[in-house]
């Protein structure tokens, strides 16, 4: 009979766990909750976190700002958040907690397309709607999904932007050599810089993937420069854009431009390579440079948004920040338009959405995905971040062609 | 080879004694009994955690299995619950939603595999067959993330059933659950269970006494092969989408070894209570500690360790009191 | 099982070597053992008796030569199939499974050995509780294996090995570390399973008990076989006296008593490997 | 050819890194029989320190080798001695588990001491490189492999000359008979866990010239670490060398293979893991001693 005590803890612990009071404030009350998984703790701690601070000064904005109006009641906005820990399926089990648990009204995404795929599965199931700004993979977006949105240009056009630009300028660049981490998202933002090469001309010399735990790629790096490209592209994470970054100046690899999709729009990026990091392109969502002007509501100029991060959170806003506040302004658009905060009422709304805001058009294909708004190219210029591409939104002129290393 | 002096030692403070007793398995289904109730809470968040404490507790009956029982410490269990869950996808593009089935083909699957590798890497002992597993693990995740006929790294989706429905998959990892206890209390006290332990406690000993190590270790690689697979069937139906990153995470690796170590390892209850304390413990941090929850889940494994290096179901038995417990804790210091 | 004639050769050793490293630890040994009879296989520390019993149990291959039993090769047969045959021996270091009970500890060899397969598990432990009474362990059925003293744990093996049904049985130093009482109890018990039938072959360095049970007695000295035939007749050769007595013997027999003494120290302060 | 020639450089340079990121998990693992899963974290916060100091005090990398080295080996040593000591003989598991939870508190407290952020070592040098024989080598790198031969050579003298070096070895080889001859093993264990994260320490700030630093960035080199060992031998200090270098020839190779499967392109630098680990799986099974290690019982 020894065990009855450690089945009566084993129960009891259980038991506070899921009873321990779950956050009072719904809807019933007048605030409006919102919920997301973000990776607080894991390998996109520092993602997670930009995306929290984007979400974040969009609510204290609002709240300071009397609210959100809905038929004539006037609501604050409230964010709980979990740590997914950077985990697909922990991800979702903290949006079913978040919808089930907390009665949350609406679900912010998490960080990642991973992830995001993995929280809209949930959505979908218990139709929620969730606007996401942090998954651009379109396998998200290609399930016929009803209740998920993504304020983000797709994974494949990351790199075209940088493509196009190269393209435009003399002299054009005519090779390219492609690499890309194993994930799917990479895998995706390579493929689409494939397809748009081959579509437009450029002969694709080079494309090989490495493992997303690849410690030392300077053997892709020999065998990319044998193929003496015009471009070099890599798509994957910050961690790899380094790596390659680094290891093509030690092996003295030249070109015309070096692209990224991730990693010069993180302040990291300039920070851990110094000088090397100089002239260097990477596509972006968005820019403090971009020139829109948004509609009433929440701050109308990418300049002021920037202003408002730099101010709050000490560092210049990122990419990652403004899309994630434009997930949350999809919804403060779509809320109003709705006039409810029915789940059905609001998904209809944001299928409907047309707006235009600090970040950009905010508007939905069928499958609920903003193809209509462009990416950037911003690039690294004497440690600045100048936006570059398109040129109706630059503030600078693309530096090219990138000259040698050392002179950069 | 187990240390007489070590053994003799947990022995008189009462830390010893053979598997299987009546009352922790009695415990065990009662408390069975009662989780077949969770789907009434109406709570999908309730329910899925419940599945999943579900199929960790089923891992660490199959963990237990090759790594309790029988002595072989594997750490590449996650390879077969990730097969088991790429039948289920496997199957559902080929338009076969049944639990039944995913289950089915993912035990035999699993099975398969495990005598496969099991071939080659049960020649091998202690800290060497552990990496080797370790291995298998990081390699199945490799090739199925290099193999676009499994999706690749983007994977798979698997049909479901609709929300009104949902609570099938619940029952589904119940009854596996069910199935894995089950399988544990009676293969222990059958005579299976006996060639492991022997097997566990000293192989060349084992083998004079007519037990043929080889078979009997793949045996039981095969049986907690077969847990993990069923598991992963029921886990990646329930999931709706299934990916090298969500077939083959690390925490389906490394909880159930936890969880079967926190409740007692080569026991029949010890998986089953380690699995639902742990889900607890980490239920707990995740809602008081958002940001440090990682942290303390470190803290706990390390204590867990430390303090209760035979788990729970060991120390209730332990009879002498703290004295005896605090004594048990300097066995093994060099 | 019935007794079979005396005259039957139930296992023969013919030209066995055995070879570790550059070290030849038995060579060119050959003999019969008669079934039925008790063979006492002695010899200084060091002579090849365990080796022997190693190669005849199928535990090592030997490097040359051939065990024959009932007419059947066994040098290939793999550990665990010997006993099926009808071979079982004991540990000279006894290898008890600690954390199993006296009584499952025999019953593992009632489940497993040449009878097992039509045992239920239940008639298993009923045959391991006949034996325990046999040789007298009944008393700490219950304990774990681990509990047990040394004689105890001589008896133990005894039982294991008996519980596998044999019809050659291989005693490595059973008796070792028993008082004089408990020595002829033992030797009872030896007489008492040969009268069943049981051929058993003998490693024992109690000369006493080795001529008072032994049909034939082997001497092994260096690794090679130097003398065979009935007890006083062998022990009354020069070669064994040599063998046994000679000066070199005595230096080598300290300097293996020392080795051995530092052995077991370092097996009781780490053992050498561990398990989970 | 060219491209060969450059792939065995790399393989080499990469392989000195590695050589020094399992030499002491190799000894840990070799010596006190405990698979150190704290090592990747020990790893990661000696290219913490080297950042530290490079941000701090402009402190070349090369130059904060003995303090990340010392620093770790403090911290080795207080490990050892207030916590794993506790379970040293215990089975393998017990120990794996108490440095995997060791791990998670490492890393998860240098996540709140450093956060997230990705960080880099950016010399005046870093990226300079030579040209020999049309192989490019970058001076870095170089320098990185001279440093770690350098470490396999002192380790290899001082396990082999020095009193605490033989006492370390004879307790590895028989544990009873050293401790007869009046080894204190606590004081062993002590020694030789410390000086495995001191020179964790050492491969952490060698890491940090070319790899970026985050608090997870130990992981990868953790499960190389296991390779090289197994591929070496265990508690080598030669193993640990061979091992690592032909670990990194062997994945520089690998990203070269491109099998075209059916429909598909296999690229073999996609699955430079699965080849290492599977090369791994075929060396355990018929060496399980390693390329270097002795056949023992």
């Amino acid at each position: 009979m020894h065990l009855r005590p450690t089945a009566a803890l084993a129960a009891l612990i259980l038991a506070a766990g899921l009873a321990a009071p779950s956050a009072p404030a719904t809807a019933a009350g007048d605030t409006i909750l919102f919920g997301s998984p973000v990776s607080l703790t894991g390998n996109l701690t520092k993602e997670g976190h930009l995306t929290q601070e984007g979400y974040e000064l969009w609510k204290t904005y609002v709240n300071a700002h009397g609210g959100i109006k809905v038929g004539g009641k006037t609501y604050k906005v409230d964010i709980k958040y979990y740590d997914d820990e950077s985990k697909n399926d922990t991800s979702a089990q903290l949006a079913e907690r978040l919808i089930d648990q907390d009665h949350v009204n609406f679900l912010l995404g998490p960080y990642g397309s991973g992830t995001s795929f993995t929280v809209a599965l949930i959505a979908e199931r218990k139709k929620i709607p969730m606007v996401e700004g942090n998954g651009a993979a379109e396998k998200i977006f290609n399930q016929g999904f009803k209740y998920t949105f993504g304020v983000l240009s797709p994974a494949r056009r990351y790199l075209e932007g940088i493509l196009e630009m190269t393209r435009a300028q003399k002299p054009a660049a005519q090779t390219v050599a492609i690499t890309a981490a194993s994930d799917a998202f990479s895998q995706e933002v390579a493929q689409g810089a494939a397809a748009w090469a081959n579509g437009h001309g450029m002969k694709v010399v080079y494309n090989n993937k490495y493992p997303d735990t690849a410690t030392d790629v300077s053997s892709i790096i020999s065998a990319l420069k044998q193929t003496n490209p015009d471009l070099i592209l890599n798509a994957g994470h910050l961690q790899d854009a380094l790596l390659v970054q680094k290891g093509l100046k030690e092996q003295n690899v030249l070109a015309k431009a070096y692209g990224y999709s991730v990693g010069p729009d993180t302040p990291d990026f300039a920070s851990s390579l110094g000088k090397d990091a100089n002239d260097v392109f990477g596509g972006a969502q968005w820019s403090d440079a971009v020139k829109y002007k948004g509609a009433p509501g929440f701050i109308a100029s990418a300049r002021a948004y920037g202003a408002a991060i730099e101010a709050t959170y000490h560092h210049r806003a990122d990419y990652h920040n403004a899309e994630s506040t434009a997930a949350c302004l999809a919804f403060q658009y779509a809320i109003e338009r709705a006039g409810s905060l029915d789940p059905e009422k609001v998904r209809d709304a944001l299928a409907k959405l047309d707006v235009t805001t600090f970040y950009g058009i905010i508007k939905f294909d069928s499958r609920g995905l903003n193809v209509y708004k462009p990416m950037v190219v911003n690039q690294i210029q004497n440690g600045r971040l100048t936006t570059v591409w398109p040129t109706f939104t630059a503030d600078g002129k693309p530096k090219y062609p990138t000259p040698p290393w050392g002179q950069r | 080879m187990t240390r007489p002096s070590t053994v003799a030692t947990l022995r008189r403070i009462g830390l010893g004694g053979i598997t299987g007793s009546p009352v922790a398995f009695a415990v065990v289904l009662v408390l069975m009994a009662l989780l077949l109730a969770v789907p009434f809470a109406h709570n999908g968040y309730v329910e899925t955690t419940f599945r999943y404490i579900l199929m960790y507790a089923t891992m660490a009956y199959g963990w237990n299995m090759i790594g309790g029982y029988t002595g072989y410490v594997s750490f590449g269990q996650v390879a077969f619950f990730g097969i088991g869950a790429y039948c289920s996808a496997v199957l559902s593009t080929m338009k076969i939603d049944n639990l039944f089935a995913d289950v089915a083909l993912a035990c035999v699957v699993a099975a398969a595999f495990a005598i496969l590798i099991g071939l080659a890497v049960l020649q091998l002992k202690g800290h060497y067959f552990a990496i080797a597993t370790l291995g298998v693990g990081l390699a199945v995740t490799d090739i199925v993330s290099n193999l676009d006929a499994l999706g690749g790294t983007g994977g798979m989706n698997i049909s479901q059933v609709d929300e009104a429905h949902f609570s099938v998959y619940y029952y589904a990892m119940w009854l596996v659950a069910l199935g894995a206890i089950l399988a544990t209390y009676f293969i222990a006290r059958s005579k299976l269970g006996y060639a492991f332990v022997a097997i566990r406690e000293n192989e060349e000993a084992a083998a004079v006494l007519g037990i043929n190590p080889r078979r009997y270790k793949i045996a039981a690689w095969a049986i907690s092969a077969t847990m993990a697979g069923a598991a992963g069937a029921v886990f990646a139906a329930a999931n709706g989408h299934l990916e090298p990153s969500i077939a083959f995470s690390p925490d389906s690796n490394i909880f159930p070894i936890v969880m079967a170590l926190l409740g007692g390892i080569g026991t029949v209850a010890g998986p089953f209570i380690g699995a639902v304390i742990l889900a607890g413990v980490n239920e707990l941090l995740q809602r008081y500690f958002v940001n440090v929850h990682t942290l303390f889940f470190g803290a706990v494994i390390v204590l867990v360790v430390l303090l209760l290096p035979r788990g729970l179901v060991w120390l209730f038995g332990l009879r002498g009191g703290a004295r005896a417990w605090l004594k048990s804790l300097t066995v093994n210091k060099a | 099982m019935s007794a079979p004639a005396a005259t039957e050769v139930a296992l023969r050793i013919e030209n066995i070597g055995m070879r570790f490293g550059g070290l030849w630890a038995l060579s060119e040994v050959s003999f019969e053992v008669q079934r039925g009879s008790v063979v006492g296989l002695i010899g200084p520390n060091g002579s090849g008796k365990t080796t022997l019993m190693n190669v005849i149990s199928g535990v090592y291959k030997p490097t040359t030569g051939e065990v024959t039993y009932a007419g059947k090769r066994i040098a290939d047969v793999p550990t665990h199939e010997v006993c099926h045959l009808g071979i079982a021996r004991t540990f000279q270091v006894v290898k008890p499974f600690a954390s199993l009970t006296v009584r499952e500890n025999v019953a593992v060899g009632a489940m497993y050995g040449r009878s097992g397969g039509k045992r239920s598990t239940r008639a298993s432990f009923e045959r391991a509780q006949e034996l325990l009474e046999i040789v007298g362990l009944s008393r700490v059925a219950d304990r774990p294996a681990s509990d047990l003293t040394i004689p105890d744990r001589k008896r133990l093996e005894v039982a294991k090995a008996l519980a596998l049904d044999p019809d050659v049985l291989l005693l490595d130093e059973v008796m070792a570390g028993l008082n004089a009482t408990e020595v002829d109890e033992a030797l009872e018990l030896l007489r008492d399973v040969n009268r069943r039938g049981v051929t058993l072959i003998v490693v024992e360095h109690l000369m006493k008990a080795i001529v008072s049970i032994s049909t034939t007695i082997v001497v092994l000295a260096e690794g090679k076989k130097i003398a065979q035939g009935a007890p006083v007749a062998v022990l009354a050769s020069p070669q064994v006296i040599e063998a046994y007595l000679g000066s070199r013997w005595v230096k080598r027999q300290e300097a293996l008593k020392q080795i051995e003494a530092e052995r077991e120290h370092a097996a009781r302060v780490q053992p050498p490997d561990a398990r989970p | 050819m060219q491209l060969l020639a450059q792939d065995l450089v790399n393989g080499i340079l990469a392989g000195g890194i590695l050589a020094v990121v399992a030499l002491g998990f190799s000894l840990v693992w070799g010596i006190m029989n405990i698979i150190n899963l704290a090592h990747g974290a020990f790893i990661m916060l000696g290219a913490y320190v080297t950042y530290q100091l490079f941000v701090s005090f402009h402190l070349d990398p090369f130059l904060s080798l003995p303090i990340s080295f010392v620093l770790l080996f403090g911290l080795g040593y207080l490990i050892q001695r207030f916590l794993i000591n506790w379970v040293a003989r215990a089975p393998i598991l017990t120990t794996f588990l108490l440095t995997f939870g060791l791990s998670l508190l490492i890393v998860n407290l240098a996540l709140i001491v450093w956060t997230g952020d990705t960080r880099g070592v950016s010399t005046s040098y870093s990226g300079a490189n030579f040209t020999a024989l049309g192989v490019t080598v970058p001076w870095a790198k170089f320098f990185t492999l001279l440093v770690a031969l350098a470490i396999t050579g002192v380790m290899h003298l001082w396990l082999t000359r020095s009193k605490t070096g033989r006492a370390i070895r004879a307790t590895s080889m028989d544990i009873g008979a050293a401790q007869l001859s009046g080894v204190r093993t606590p004081q062993i264990y002590a020694i030789v866990y410390a000086l495995s994260a001191g020179l964790a320490g050492v491969a952490g700030t060698l890491i940090s010239l070319s790899y970026a630093l985050t608090p997870t960035m130990g992981e990868p080199f953790l499960i190389k670490a296991f390779v090289v060992c197994v591929l070496g031998g265990l508690g080598s200090v030669q193993g640990a060398l061979v091992g690592g270098l032909a670990y990194g020839i062997v994945e520089a190779f690998a990203t070269q293979i491109d099998l075209p499967i059916g429909t598909q392109h296999i690229s073999g630098s996609g699955l430079q893991d699965a080849i290492a680990l599977v090369v791994l799986l075929i060396v355990l099974v018929v060496r399980p001693t390693g390329i270097m290690g002795k056949a023992t019982a």
